[in-house]
């Protein structure tokens, strides 16, 4: 027998000044199961919890209704006293009397009718309330981290440094992703090399965590805790554990044609090639689309210089199935083409370069050695204009609605660099708005202006016009009203970012969401940034939403922490307000599992007797650690053969009826 | 195959030349312009007030009979073109307006942007092919430096006219190469000529000219092309032009020269 | 059809002698010269019985969720709008296909019983002859001509798929599809009902839902409901009284074509079956025709390795309810 | 000047007719001032082209309406093609000459001038033009 | 925030109180409709909501029931698409009430009764607008009595 206990709540007088309380007692007393009342002023206070506690042990309730603010505040609270006293927490139900009823409501009779009516509703489900028990689910010790930019590596570091085992997988040959291609970094001017390199050592050398590089995750299975996933080692064509980094192969390489990724195709690059002399792992790779031997089948010389006999060409890709207990995803950025904007001349002419150019252009290690020279003539420049928001804040179809948020800074730090450097080279910085929230970022862009005497116009290039010798640049200062005819010896542009390409196919293979600009969703935007809607996958740095390296790293640390949280845990909990099947009931048509987002339903085939005969029957089964709790499958099936614990259809109808009466 | 074709009224007139020559080397080419029965002045600018109807009524109306005869709508001028295929972008995308046109049209069924409208450089791009154009010249344009002028009409905006990248287009260049000429690329081929301000402020039209004249002269460029007779005055009315450091005609004309079809 | 039905018995003998199949789901004569009912058959000796002509409308296909063939080999009869069924129930898991044998028979169509009444072509009728495009109703004094569109079934006359469209044996020339191509125009009740005013349609359906006696034939027949328990025989959920009240008519028939939606066939055997005449395909067809409408042409039942319409979704799927994307067909 | 108001509700009426008939929303722009820095025919305009809408959005029809702006622009769509925001200039201009032109004894082409046009080999399609962008 | 305009249009004329039973999505519409008591956004206490964790977690069952047993219009709620907290949940919500309210309409059920709506949880303006918006239309129409049950009185 339901033995109800109603608790109304005044909230001081948020609710008691519209909803007249003592009518609502009156109201309640004559509906079937309720057999106690209270109410108070402070429910969730601790007098008012004790309350509930008191009246579960000494009048003998077990389902209880707390009238009172929205259950997304205080249904926990409650859920949690009632569990101290003995009750099982899913009996409690919470009627919403305050942001739903006495908060938008002024008439005081109606609100007061409406706070009954509410109240009857969760008294008519907590009625068919069960007792639920959370399913436990143990936890594989292990986290990847997809992307060997900053994010990836700090977040690995992290997490290795709580103990636990971390595997990273990185697409290219090296880690280090867009920073080790930075010259130095805002606003403190580090040089980007200096303070990444140690770190991706840091990495190659902790016993904790295993490097996959050259490699791709191509399917994920399973669900927070264990995750089963394939990662993909591409064929190196080099024994890593025999090869000592000596250079041979790369320095006698007859294959010098192809253009280096690293130096943004500023220089040629060998078919056998590390990125970088920094990169970790430090061992080449094989190009084999421009490699002699594997185009034409001769050549082979590397493998007969190889001191340690690593080359190897026959080696294949190697598929490698590991256990996770958590995933985190860094998978970082691009810059968007510039192929639709014929007006800048990119693609036309080489003094016209993106601001990740510039930075190998000005970088000691790049192309020229630090020497800021045209790429068209190798010469100084002694004008430089730079353009922001190229494709950034552009709602057309050939540019990104958002702001990429680096560019301002990146900017000013090529600007002042340029003009550090070079002090007879005149810059010009082209902008809409200039932004730079953040720590020392405004002093920062000032000193830019201010120190430097960098020339900021705000307003618009028009066209570019290459000249004989220089290149003419027709813009605005749209404060004064003057058109500007510069004529610029090389144009930066500050191109807008952009998610990676692949991530339709990461977010598809992870059951995460992207949003309309391909970036990965978070959990909540302001409470939960770092989660996923996917329990226990996680975001770090730019494959989120554009970033800057502080908060790139800051954000991997969040998710490292999130991550440990999950590793830490022997067991995991999960919401028991799952689906459950009632095989009986079940027809085996599957529309359950084809819909369901978290392929948490599978198909089982039962044996049943009818009139003496043994049959096979198909049901469908939930997998209560991977059920969400949407619902979605219950209306998908006719019979209501699968049902939704917490939010039954019995519930629902009660309700409803509670609510008409 | 059977092409409606729409000529406009400077075609008929001041611009005869742009004309006679497609027509000539269409032939060679085995492309059978029919020019539409009845036809009538497009308005030459497309109207750009949202509440304007009666003015858009001209082109529904060879459109509509382009849809009758089952062909594609083939232009020559690049006003004309411009016009006729943003109202046909209009019919098809603006419900609003296509109901109008509808209801005053009376047509036996209803007009819904069915038709598809295409200029005479695409004809030669996709339908005959820069390739077999190539192999069907008879005198090449060998060491002649030419300047394409792309005005703004074949171009913009870039998502209805769906002509080339505006700002880097290339078929007046491949149609040059296919010719045997040498393009000559500089980079103010798709500015504005000025357009229709020479009626009133000439003054400013001369700037603009110059400045575009001025820039093949230094890449140059011996001659330049165009697709649009008013940039053709524009460009010839020019101090530079005047002073004949340059001369301008029509694609066509280079056309029929090198598939040796011109007169004279 | 004679011939062909003579062609069905050797093959219906040789599949049970060679034990191919366990047994056979086919028509029988009765009675009445309009009553061909399901029959199954066993022995080679009984098929002498078995009958295919214009009345075998009956649909076979779900007989075969009969527990009774639980592990058996069953070869079935199939008309095309038969096969839809099948394959909807295949799609639905509620046949193993393996299972099952289908001979696959053209239909040009099945002639209404009603309709032969109705024309007073019953009276002392001996025999009905199919000649060309015509029938010839023979009786004691006169061969009298019809065309089949005065007598076929209405859901016959906007059929599109008159020859089966699954089968592993066919008996029989393929039908020409145009014959019966009026396919086109099988939403045009749908489209007459939706001109009319709310009210008038209100009146309408009101009227035709008050006759319901909840016999529950139609969903006893409809090869889209077959539940191991259907909804409405939920007696812990009770979603549906037992009263005969104006709204639980409503709320039945309304489900009903709800839960078929994007899983009816348009087979048309509802409405066949209601004896009280209500027209319950112009329910499904609504849905249907909504389906193609706002999701793309879909035909349930032909191909049952295609996503049904409500078990899948586009990320720019329109909707008939928010201000800036109305669905809905403006008028 | 001293300001109270962004709109003022004096011209309220007039920038709802050039919304109208532009069918543009003014309140995209950013000022970026690319429309402006990429305009060919700047030269015979007095105020600039994203002045114009700076002017739109502040309510400063009056001025739009006497300046020469409004008549130099060649609606040659370079704007357009470049900006940021999609906004259609050439609508805006179109709409502001509309405002002029749709008030009665406000035509700037007179038939008499056409002799003259012709005279000067002008091709048929600028007078057509003329006709459609300075006379209503 | 102005959104009482309705106020004056839903005058306690006739006697007739409308019944709107809204089923709002726990993560977005529910969230909405907190935000709007947050706001003290006003809306008519008619207006009674239903927690569901998704829009997908209704059935046409429900729907039709709060009809029968004396609602006068059914909404629901649910975060827009492409924001589901369950990544897909209301893109079959979308498929599903699209067809049932072309359905009830079909059947001369008054498209006002039947509004399905997309509200996040930022959206408490919207919540309030919707919510009045839909009263004030199913205050014309007047009480629903074409899918009430007759036995069932309020």
């Amino acid at each position: 027998m339901q033995r109800v206990g109603v608790f109304i709540c005044w909230c001081g007088t948020n609710i008691s000044s519209t909803v007249n309380i003592e009518q609502v007692v009156a109201a309640l007393e004559n509906i079937p199961g309720v057999v106690y009342i209270k109410d108070y002023q402070y429910m969730c206070s601790e007098i008012g919890q004790n309350l509930v506690k008191d009246a579960i042990k000494e009048q003998n309730i077990n389902r209880v209704v707390v009238a009172s603010c929205s259950p997304r505040m205080h249904e926990a609270t409650f859920r949690k006293a009632a569990a101290a006293a003995g009750l099982n927490p899913y009996l409690v139900e919470i009627a919403n009397i305050r942001e739903h009823c006495s908060w938008v409501h002024k008439d005081k009779e109606a609100a007061t009718q409406k706070a009954i009516s509410l109240t009857r509703a969760a008294v008519a489900k907590a009625i068919l309330n069960e007792q639920l028990i959370p399913g436990e689910v143990g936890v594989e010790k292990r986290a990847l981290v997809i992307g060997g930019g900053i994010a990836g590596i700090q977040t690995a570091l992290d997490i290795a440094e709580a103990g636990y085992q971390v595997d990273l997988v990185e697409k290219t040959p090296s880690i280090g992703g867009k920073m080790a291609q930075l010259d130095k970094t805002f606003p403190t001017l580090d040089c980007s090399a200096c303070i990444l390199t140690p770190k991706m050592v840091d990495l190659a050398l902790n016993s904790k965590i295993n490097l996959y590089s050259y490699s791709e995750v191509t399917e994920v299975n399973g669900f927070v805790g264990n995750f089963e996933v394939t990662i993909n080692q591409k064929a190196r064509s080099i024994e890593m554990e025999k090869c000592t980094g000596c250079g041979i192969c790369l320095a006698k390489c007859p294959a010098k044609k192809a253009l280096s990724e690293f130096e943004e195709g500023l220089a040629k690059r060998a078919a056998i090639y590390t990125p970088f002399p920094q990169a970790v792992p430090n061992v080449p790779v094989i190009d084999r689309e421009t490699c002699i031997k594997f185009v034409t089948g001769k050549c082979g010389l590397c493998a007969k210089l190889c001191p340690t006999g690593a080359i190897d060409y026959e080696q294949k890709d190697q598929i490698v199935n590991q256990k996770y207990g958590v995933i985190i995803v860094a998978t970082g950025y691009d810059l968007i083409n510039l192929d639709r904007f014929g007006e800048y001349q990119y693609l036309d002419h080489p003094d016209i370069i993106t601001g990740l150019e510039f930075e190998r252009l000005v970088n000691a290690a790049g192309p020229t050695g630090g020497k800021l020279v045209r790429p068209s003539d190798q010469k100084q420049p002694k004008k430089v204009v730079f353009i922001q928001c190229v494709g950034s804040r552009d709602k057309s179809e050939r540019g990104k609605a958002y702001c990429s948020k680096i560019c301002c800074m990146y900017t000013a730090k090529h600007a002042m660099l340029l003009r550090d450097k070079y002090p007879d080279c005149e810059a010009y910085v082209f902008y809409i708005d200039v932004r730079t929230a953040g720590k020392g970022f405004e002093e920062f862009q000032r000193r830019a202006v201010e120190n430097y005497g960098v020339n900021y116009i705000k307003g618009m290039v028009g066209k570019i016009f290459p000249g004989d010798n220089q290149l003419q640049v027709n813009g605005v200062d749209a404060l004064s009203g003057e058109l500007l005819q510069l004529e610029a010896d090389l144009v930066v542009l500050a191109a807008a970012t952009q998610a990676k390409p692949e991530a339709d196919e990461v977010a598809r293979m992870l059951s995460i969401s992207i949003d309309r600009d391909r970036f990965f969703t978070e959990a909540h935007p302001k409470l939960r940034p770092v989660e996923t809607h996917c329990a226990g996958i996680y975001l770090a740095g730019a494959c989120q939403g554009p970033k800057d390296i502080p908060e790139t790293v800051a954000q991997a640390s969040a998710a490292a922490t999130k991550a440990i949280g999950v590793l830490s845990k022997n067991k995991l909990v999960n919401n028991p307000c799952v689906a459950k099947v009632e095989q009986a009931v079940c027809s085996g048509c599957l529309a359950c599992i084809k819909i369901c987002p978290y392929e948490a339903i599978t198909e089982q085939v039962i044996e049943e007797k009818t009139r003496g005969k043994v049959r096979l029957r198909r049901v469908a089964e939930v997998n209560e650690t991977l059920c969400q709790g949407c619902g979605g499958c219950t209306v998908a099936c006719r019979p209501g053969a699968i049902d939704l614990k917490g939010f039954s259809n019995q519930q629902i109808l009660a309700e409803v009826d509670a609510i008409c009466r | 195959m059977n092409y409606s074709y729409y000529p406009g009224c400077t075609l008929k007139t001041k611009a005869q030349g742009l004309e006679a020559c497609a027509f000539k080397s269409a032939q060679v080419l085995g492309v059978n312009l029919v020019e539409q029965e009845e036809w009538q002045c497009c308005g030459a600018v497309y109207p750009l007030a949202a509440d304007e109807i009666g003015t858009k009524l001209a082109s529904v109306r060879s459109l509509v009979a382009a849809r009758t005869k089952g062909e594609k709508l083939v232009t020559l001028c690049a006003a004309c073109h411009q016009v006729i295929k943003r109202v046909n972008h209009d019919m098809k995308t603006k419900e609003d307006m296509r109901e109008k046109v509808n209801n005053y049209l009376q047509l036996k069924e209803d007009y819904q942007g069915e038709s598809e409208v295409i200029h005479y450089l695409e004809l030669l791009r996709d339908e005959v092919g820069f390739e077999s154009l190539a192999k069907k010249v008879k005198v090449s344009l060998a060491g002649r430096k030419v300047a394409a002028y792309y005005g703004c009409l074949l171009l913009r905006p870039r998502e209805i006219m769906d002509f080339d990248d505006p700002e880097r287009p290339t078929i007046l260049e491949k149609f040059l190469e296919s010719l045997g000429a040498s393009p000559v690329n500089y980079p103010y081929r798709t500015e504005c000529c000025g357009g229709y301000l020479s009626i009133e402020r000439e003054e400013v039209v001369e700037k603009m000219v110059n400045k575009i004249i001025d820039s093949a002269l230094q890449q140059g460029a011996e001659e330049i092309v165009t697709a649009c007779p008013l940039c053709k005055y524009n460009l010839e009315n020019s101090s530079l032009c005047q002073k004949g450091e340059i001369v301008v005609s029509y694609f066509t004309e280079l056309l029929a020269e090198s598939l040796q079809v011109k007169e004279g | 059809m004679e011939k062909i039905r003579e062609e069905i018995k050797e093959i219906v003998r040789q599949a049970l002698a060679s034990k191919e199949v366990d047994l056979i789901l086919a028509w029988e004569k009765g009675q009445l010269w309009y009553d061909s009912y399901p029959a199954f058959f066993t022995e080679e000796q009984g098929v002498d019985s078995l009958v295919w002509d214009q009345f075998c409308v009956n649909n076979l296909s779900k007989y075969l969720l009969d527990d009774g063939m639980a592990g058996q080999k069953v070869g079935i009869l199939v008309k095309g709008c038969d096969t839809l069924a099948f394959n909807q129930l295949v799609q639905d898991n509620r046949i193993i296909r393996d299972n099952v044998v289908l001979y696959g028979l053209p239909c040009s169509g099945m002639i209404d019983p009603a309709k032969v009444r109705r024309e007073g072509l019953d009276r002392g009728l001996i025999k009905i002859k199919k000649t060309g495009d015509q029938l010839i109703f023979v009786n004691k004094e006169q061969q009298i001509k019809v065309l089949p569109t005065q007598v076929y079934y209405d859901k016959c006359l906007t059929c599109h798929y008159p020859n089966p469209v699954i089968y592993d044996r066919l008996i029989g020339e393929k039908v020409a599809n145009e014959t019966l191509a009026t396919h086109a125009g099988r939403f045009s009740a749908v489209e007459e009902l939706e001109e009319l005013s709310t009210k008038d349609r209100f009146a309408y359906w009101d009227q035709q839902f008050s006759k319901c006696i909840r016999c529950l034939a139609c969903r006893n027949i409809c090869p889209a409901c077959s539940c191991e328990q259907c909804t409405f025989d939920d007696s812990e959920l009770e979603i549906l009284g037992k009263a005969k009240e104006n709204s639980e008519d409503k709320f039945f028939h309304l489900i009903r074509a709800y839960h078929v939606a994007g899983r009816c066939v348009d087979c048309g055997e509802c409405s066949r079956v209601c004896p009280q005449g209500i027209p319950l395909e112009k329910l499904n067809r609504k849905l249907i025709k909504d389906i193609n409408e706002l999701y793309g042409e879909y035909q349930a039942g032909l191909d049952p390795s295609i996503k049904g319409p409500l078990v899948t979704y586009q990320l720019e799927d329109t909707d008939t309810f928010t201000a800036g994307e109305r669905g809905r067909k403006q008028k | 000047m001293l300001r109270e108001k962004i709109t003022p509700d004096t011209t309220k009426k007039e920038i709802g007719q050039i919304s109208e008939i532009s069918d543009e929303k003014i309140l995209d722009c950013l000022q970026c001032g690319k429309c402006t820095a990429g305009c060919p025919a700047i030269h015979g305009m007095d105020i600039m082209p994203h002045q114009v809408i700076r002017l739109l959005q502040l309510g400063q029809v009056d001025k739009l309406l006497a300046s020469t702006t409004i008549w130099g622009c060649a609606a040659c769509f370079t704007c357009l093609s470049r900006c940021p925001r999609k906004v259609d200039l050439s609508k805006i201009m179109e709409a502001l000459r509309l405002i002029v032109l749709r008030t009665k004894g406000n035509q700037r082409l007179e038939i008499d001038k056409v002799p003259e046009l012709l005279a000067k080999q002008i091709p048929q399609q600028a007078i057509v033009s003329g006709f459609r962008k300075y006379v209503k | 925030m102005s959104v009482i305009a309705s106020d004056a249009v839903i005058k306690k004329e006739a006697g007739f109180e409308p019944l709107i039973v809204a089923f709002c999505c726990n993560w977005c519409s529910y969230a909405g409709a907190d935000l709007a008591g947050t706001s003290r956004l006003n809306y008519p206490a008619n207006i009674k909501i239903i927690r569901v964790p998704c829009s997908c977690r209704v059935n046409a069952n429900f729907v039709l029931r709060a009809f029968q047993r004396g609602a006068d219009g059914v909404i629901i709620a649910g975060c827009h698409p492409g924001d589901c907290h369950y990544m897909t949940g209301n893109y079959y919500t979308r498929r599903r009430m699209s067809l049932l309210k072309n359905l009830l309409e079909f059947i001369g059920i008054e498209e006002a009764r039947f509004k399905i709506d997309w509200i996040s949880a930022s959206e408490g303006n919207k919540f309030a607008e919707v919510m009045n918006d839909v009263l004030a239309k199913v205050h014309q129409l007047g009480p629903n009595r074409k899918l009430r049950d007759s036995r069932w009185r309020r």
